[in-house]
């Protein structure tokens, strides 16, 4: 983007009238934007200018004068209720066009966990690095954020790439985006949650492929999320019942993810976060054929959310890679 | 008209006003014309005390630092905007003070089908109203006018339950309201006057008593649902026990959707009349302009989904709702070109309720057509929760409901008090609120594309020039709203006559005396034309 | 204004309603799967159409009514149907991407 | 319309000043009940559709609850509801006809039953209290497996959510009928009183349709409360 008109000005005199477009949304979400804003401004126009002339064209001019009745035209009618209809449409295209491009990430996006409490973004990278209110991300590369929440509804707002998602407590919800430009950007909560709603902001820092390398490098003392997540898997007492590759009263998690689950109920389910996430904090919703329910004690608020994410990111590093939808076998046997 | 001062002589003539005196003589009223006198007093209180919030979220919002209140007392002032300017003010405005005047005498009825359930409704009325004075009183109420679980259900700390009642109690008035419309218009129409020759401000309240009816009861239960939820601490939108928030917003919009319906659709009725009136021409496309009433009540059943699109609601309902949008706006696109081209080699004057129409004509559309961008997925999601949607509803609610209840309350003030009011100050003030209403609203379109989100105590410094603007606009528009209430006052006692007739408008309620007797018409009225028939008797009015 | 029906209808769709209620009671405790909800349904969609046509007499009331009570329907179809458009197709999100 | 009709403009004291005819009135009223009841669907069809929601969302919670309800009072109450329907078809039927003594003693037969109605739902809220399932109350709700439900804690936290449904909606409906009683007892007050006649029975009419409607809801809750899952031996 070439720098704005404004640019040149005085600091304090510079007044923008678009927010940076740092993503690759950010861009084909302004195209769209200004062609409703040339529609409204051509239709108002339009409007704003017969309204005037009638008004001066046609005024009284004597007490009792009595224009000729008008009393209506199908084929207008039919015109100015099809017509806009039509421009509208176009209007509805192509916003679910990008909506649904931003609808699910590329297989290859990197991912990153941000959890949203009363009043603070809590993110972490699966190498380990935790920050609050500060999101690092590298230029270039699709990144999906998996958002959580630990009490009520916010939502995750980074204007200068156009993109906002809620984020509903009980469920995982995810953005992605690809930033295409180095700076630092707001970070909103855009959804009230209560007294420090305002106060629940940060940044998101786009920084060049080697910076960022270099900065994921420093950090990260209490080891990746995949460690985090076996030291929770060992302190929650998981361990204690899944073992890593002996079956007992249990399912080995290991090949869970990802596959599809047989249940006792006959249905099968496939193996996603939500399910993980799921099957730790309510075990007896979903039971795995072969097995018994109230086996597994529930885990519901023992494990905070961002432990959940901690043991999810764990045991999807079990994960044995394959065709996803595959179904699994009942139980977790002949899995390796 | 001038304003000078003629010597205002006294009303003779028996009126509803001079039946009877005393408070009595109202309270126990069950005169349709007197119960829209005791709303239009109830409303107003509401809309000073709602605008007095108005007015400390702007002053806060002057600086970017929050430094006026804490957060807390900010999340209040804009809860109790909301609650106030939507249910106690915008929503019973137009239908239950002009609407509840003009029914029944538009249609030659002595009253509505039941008067006691009328007055039964401003009680109602009253109750919801206290319960909200008494929650704003005992320390407020922080959820936004949404009520969004599981924030209001489990985690504010305030008086939500209160609330909550009181806006479950005033839908019940709101409910009543829409009742008494649909009998009375389906029951009560004088001899001749068929559907085809209703008023359109008869139309649109038909529509929006639809709206009332089947609405305003799935709001009521969903927020007893979240009183309930509060008061014993379970129920059945916490997610912690495996319960959906998402269900909720369903079900609160499933109302609140099509409530804004309810806050434009008798506004729309009110400049239907206006323009015929100071166009002296009957309005153009008349069937078009009553269809489209009742297609935006039934579509606007429709599209409720469009306030969550980012909610984690499916990609496939998000998708139907935005078609759906769009589909809900031809009927407003309709209605805005008939009002134009009704204007098309009429007699146009420029009496202060025609600027209110004209008013409402422009800032209608901008805030229409900015509703379009919320009904686009792609925008929505970048826009929705910022000041966006604020500027948005602001311009429809503000300059399009607010500026149809000023229009028709100017157009038909003679009607209801026989007096006229000053002429230059009401233009004067018309404009004012014309201009503080753009400075005010229009550059909160700006701060959220910007990416200034809504509800914020204190926001990111580059806003501020945006804010200070709107801050700057806000005192203009409240000198605007301040000067016709001190000469509305001053006109109860020192406005000329207006008598029977001072537009030379059409419609039966134009018939009878000004102010009007206790049954409307001395003599039952029988209708023999089409509404708006100026032309039908040229030859009298001499030429 | 309309005529009245006779005392032996009266008790003829008592008799039927009450039939219907111990016909849905024990239809209950028939293993038919997901078939076991809707036959419940169907049954008190009937009965409800007995009670609304006779006993609250809208067979032999005007258009008007009958316009009404079909409204009624229409509201609450709008209502459970557009809500459950969301809840069905959350489930069609294409599987085998990860969220 | 006005004054056409000779034979009205003699003037029923029951004609309020504001018609102009006493079928004007008739039919006011009832459309304008007919427009109260479909608020009323409104009203409970916003409790449907969340139990809609919820219900897909927990099949075997909602039949693990369910099995918590006796389906025979449910039963009998469905048809204590349908015996006092039938009742207050005739009463209306009579009152349309003239009848006066009839009307009186069919009122208070729907009375009769109306409240038996709430005797055996005070009933069963009674079981449900000491059975501990009512999660409303603290120290109310237990929901550990028993010997007769080996397996039900495994629907502990949703099993909440649906109870809270039951008390909801049979609660909601419970007060419409209390509503309704205290209508008919005025009704049968003014039946007493002479009130009406072959000429004027709107308000019989039109209480009449009330209590259909409360009738019907019940119809549709007795099915979808007490009759999940019945065919699961045990949940
Ligand atoms: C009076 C009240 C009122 C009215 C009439 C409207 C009318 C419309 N509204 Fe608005 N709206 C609100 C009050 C209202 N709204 C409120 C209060 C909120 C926020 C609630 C909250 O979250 O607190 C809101 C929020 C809101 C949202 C959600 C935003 C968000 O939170 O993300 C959306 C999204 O679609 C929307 C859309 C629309 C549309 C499409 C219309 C349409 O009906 C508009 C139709 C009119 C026109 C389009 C103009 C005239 C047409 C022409 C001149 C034809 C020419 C046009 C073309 C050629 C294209 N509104
Ligand atoms: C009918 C509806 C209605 C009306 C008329 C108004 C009128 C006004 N609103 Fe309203 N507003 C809403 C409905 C309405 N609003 C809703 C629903 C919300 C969302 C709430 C939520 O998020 O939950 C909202 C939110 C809202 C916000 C966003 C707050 C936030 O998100 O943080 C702002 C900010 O500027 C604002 C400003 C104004 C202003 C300046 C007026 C002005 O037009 C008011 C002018 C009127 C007066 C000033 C009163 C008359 C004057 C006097 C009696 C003199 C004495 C007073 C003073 C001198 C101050 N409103
Ligand atoms: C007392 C034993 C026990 C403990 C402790 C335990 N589990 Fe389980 N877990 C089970 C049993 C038994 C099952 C299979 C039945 C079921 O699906 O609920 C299971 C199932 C699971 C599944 C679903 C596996 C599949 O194949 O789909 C996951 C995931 C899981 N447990 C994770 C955990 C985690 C994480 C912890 C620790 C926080 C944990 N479990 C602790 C016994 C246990
Ligand atoms: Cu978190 Cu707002
Ligand atoms: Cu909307």
């Amino acid at each position: 983007m070439p720098p704005p008109p404004w640019g040149g000005l005085p600091k304090q005199m510079q007044i923008p009238f678009l927010p940076e477009a740092a993503s690759t949304t950010a861009a084909s979400v302004d195209y769209l934007y200004y062609y409703l804003s040339a529609v409204t401004v051509v239709m108002s126009t339009l409007i704003f200018a017969a309204v005037f002339i009638f008004a001066i064209k046609y005024r009284r001019r004597s007490d009792d004068e009595i224009p000729e009745p008008i009393h209506g035209s199908l084929k207008l009618e039919i015109a100015w209720s099809v017509i806009p209809f039509l421009i509208m449409l176009t209007f509805f295209w192509w916003g679910a066009q990008i909506y649904f491009a931003n609808a699910s990430p590329p297989p290859d996006a990197m991912d990153v966990y941000a959890v949203g409490k009363q009043w603070m973004w809590k993110i972490q990278y699966p190498e380990g690095q935790r920050e609050i209110n500060e999101l690092h991300v590298p230029v270039g590369r699709p990144v999906k954020v998996t958002l959580a929440s630990e009490d009520v509804i916010h939502s995750f707002f980074i204007p200068a790439f156009r993109l906002k998602h809620d984020v509903v407590p009980g469920r995982y919800d995810s953005m992605w985006f690809t930033a295409t430009k180095p700076g630092r950007y707001h970070l909103f909560c855009a959804e009230y949650c209560g007294t420090e709603h305002s106060g629940m902001v940060g940044w998101v820092t786009v920084m060049s492929e080697p910076d960022y390398e270099n900065w994921l490098s420093n950090g990260g003392a209490e080891g990746t999320m995949v460690q985090q997540g076996e030291r929770l898997f060992g302190q929650y007492g998981c361990s204690t019942c899944h073992q890593l590759d002996q079956q007992g009263r249990c399912p080995i998690l290991r090949g869970v993810y990802g596959s599809r689950v047989q249940l006792n109920d006959g249905k099968t389910v496939l193996a996603d976060d939500a399910y993980i996430r799921e099957s730790i904090l309510n075990p007896n919703a979903k039971i795995v054929a072969g097995y018994k329910s109230d086996v597994m004690p529930t885990y519901v608020n023992q494990i905070n959310e961002e432990h959940l994410l901690q043991l999810i990111v764990y045991i999807k590093s079990l994960a044995i890679t394959k065709a996803p939808g595959a179904v699994a076998a009942p139980g977790t046997e002949g899995k390796k | 008209m001038s304003t000078v001062l003629q010597d205002p002589q006294t009303i003779e003539t028996p009126n509803y006003l001079n039946a009877e005196y005393g408070w009595k003589s109202w309270l126990f009223t069950t005169d349709h014309k007197r119960i829209a006198v005791l709303y239009m007093i109830s409303i107003t209180v509401m809309f000073v005390l709602g605008g007095i919030f108005a007015g400390l979220i702007r002053l806060e919002l002057l600086t970017p630092q929050g430094d006026l209140v804490n957060s807390d007392t900010y999340n209040k002032f804009f809860t109790m905007h909301g609650i106030i300017m939507v249910f106690f003010f915008l929503i019973p405005s137009i239908p239950a003070t002009l609407g509840n005047f003009l029914v029944p005498m538009m249609i030659g009825a002595k009253d509505l089908a039941f008067p006691r359930i009328n007055l039964l409704s401003w009680y109602i009325y009253i109750a919801g109203a206290l319960f909200a004075l008494i929650a704003i009183v005992m320390g407020g109420v922080d959820t936004g006018w949404t009520f969004y679980t599981p924030f209001s259900s489990t985690f504010s700390n305030t008086f939500v339950i209160t609330a909550a009642v009181g806006v479950f109690i005033a839908g019940f008035s709101s409910i009543l309201t829409g009742l008494n419309f649909i009998v009375t218009i389906h029951k009560m129409r004088a001899p001749g006057m068929t559907w085809g020759r209703l008023p359109l401000f008869v139309w649109a309240h038909y529509a929006t008593s639809l709206i009332q009816v089947l609405g305003t009861p799935v709001v009521a239960i969903t927020l007893a649902l979240v009183g309930l939820e509060r008061a014993f601490h379970i129920g059945i939108f916490d997610p912690a026990i495996g319960g959906d928030p998402i269900l909720f917003q369903h079900m609160f919009w499933f109302y609140s959707h099509p409530a804004v319906y309810i806050m434009i659709l008798p506004g729309m009725g009110v400049i239907s009349e206006l323009v015929s009136c100071f166009s002296r021409k009957a309005v153009f496309g008349y069937s078009f302009v009553a269809a489209s009433s009742i297609g935006i009540a039934v579509i606007g059943f429709l599209v409720w989904g469009h306030h969550m699109f980012v909610t984690g609601m499916s990609m496939y309902a998000s998708l139907y709702f935005s078609l759906l949008s769009f589909l809900v706006a031809v009927p407003s696109a309709i209605k805005v070109f008939n009002w134009t081209a009704t204007m098309f080699r009429g007699s146009i004057s420029y009496d202060t309720p025609m600027l209110y129409a004209f008013g409402f004509i422009g800032l209608f559309t901008i805030g229409g057509l900015t509703g379009l961008f919320l009904a686009t997925l792609a925008v929505d999601v970048h826009v929705t929760d910022t000041y966006f949607v604020v500027a948005h509803f602001h311009y429809v609610m503000v300059g399009g409901m607010v500026l149809a209840y000023m229009g028709g309350l100017h157009f038909w003030w003679p009607k209801i008090t026989g007096r006229m009011y000053p002429e230059g100050w009401a233009k004067f003030s018309a404009l004012l609120v014309f201009v503080g209403f753009n400075l005010t609203f229009f550059p909160q379109f700006i701060a959220g594309y910007l990416g200034q989100p809504r509800r914020y105590h204190a926001y990111a410094p580059e806003f501020q020039v945006y804010n200070v603007l709107s801050t700057a606009g806000a005192t203009v528009l409240g000198v605007g709203y301040i000067i016709p209430f001190i000469y509305f006052m001053w006109s109860l006692k020192y406005g000329p006559l207006a008598g029977n007739n001072p537009w030379k408008a059409k419609g039966l309620e134009w018939q009878t005396t000004s102010p009007p007797p206790t049954y409307n018409f001395e003599t039952p009225p029988i209708v023999t034309e089409e509404a708006y028939a100026y032309a039908a008797h040229k030859e009298e009015h001499g030429g | 204004m309309h005529p009245v029906s006779s005392v032996r209808t009266y008790v003829l769709v008592w008799l039927t309603l009450t039939i219907l209620t111990f016909v849905t009671y024990y239809v209950a405790q028939i293993e038919l799967g997901e078939w076991n909800i809707v036959v419940a349904l169907l049954i008190a969609f009937f009965k409800m159409m007995l009670v609304i046509l006779i006993f609250m007499n809208v067979k032999a009331e005007s258009p008007l009514t009958k316009l009404f009570v079909g409204a009624g329907f229409f509201w609450m179809v709008l209502l459970l149907g557009q809500v459950a458009i969301d809840y069905i197709s959350r489930t069609w999100m294409p599987e085998g991407k990860m969220w | 319309m006005a004054d056409t009709h000779g034979a009205v403009a003699e003037h029923n004291p029951n004609l309020r000043h504001h018609f102009d005819t006493m079928e004007q009135q008739f039919d006011s009223a009832t459309l304008g009940m007919w427009v109260f009841l479909l608020t009323e669907i409104m009203f409970f069809g916003g409790m449907f559709c969340a139990y809609m929601i919820y219900r897909s969302m927990y099949p075997g919670a909602f039949a693990s609850t369910s099995m918590h309800m006796d389906p025979m009072f449910g039963a009998i109450n469905t048809a204590v509801l349908i015996v006092s329907s039938l009742s207050m078809a005739l009463a209306v039927r009579a009152a349309r006809l003239g009848q006066q003594q009839a009307l009186q003693i069919l009122l208070l037969v729907t009375i009769f039953f109306g409240l038996a109605f709430l005797g055996v739902k005070a009933f069963e809220y009674h079981a449900h209290w000491v059975d501990n399932k009512v999660p409303l109350f603290a120290g109310h709700w237990d929901y550990s497996n028993t010997k007769d439900f080996p397996n039900q804690a495994q629907y502990a936290r949703p099993a909440q959510i649906l109870f809270c449904f039951y008390f909801f909606m049979t609660g909601f409906h419970a007060v419409h009928m209390l509503v309704g009683v205290v209508l008919m007892l005025t009704i049968f007050m003014m039946a007493r009183r002479g009130k009406f006649g072959p000429t004027y029975f709107t308000p019989v009419e039109i209480s009449g349709l009330y209590w259909h409607f409360v009738d019907i809801v019940w119809i549709f809750l007795f099915p979808l409360l007490y009759l999940i899952g019945r065919t699961k031996k045990l949940i």
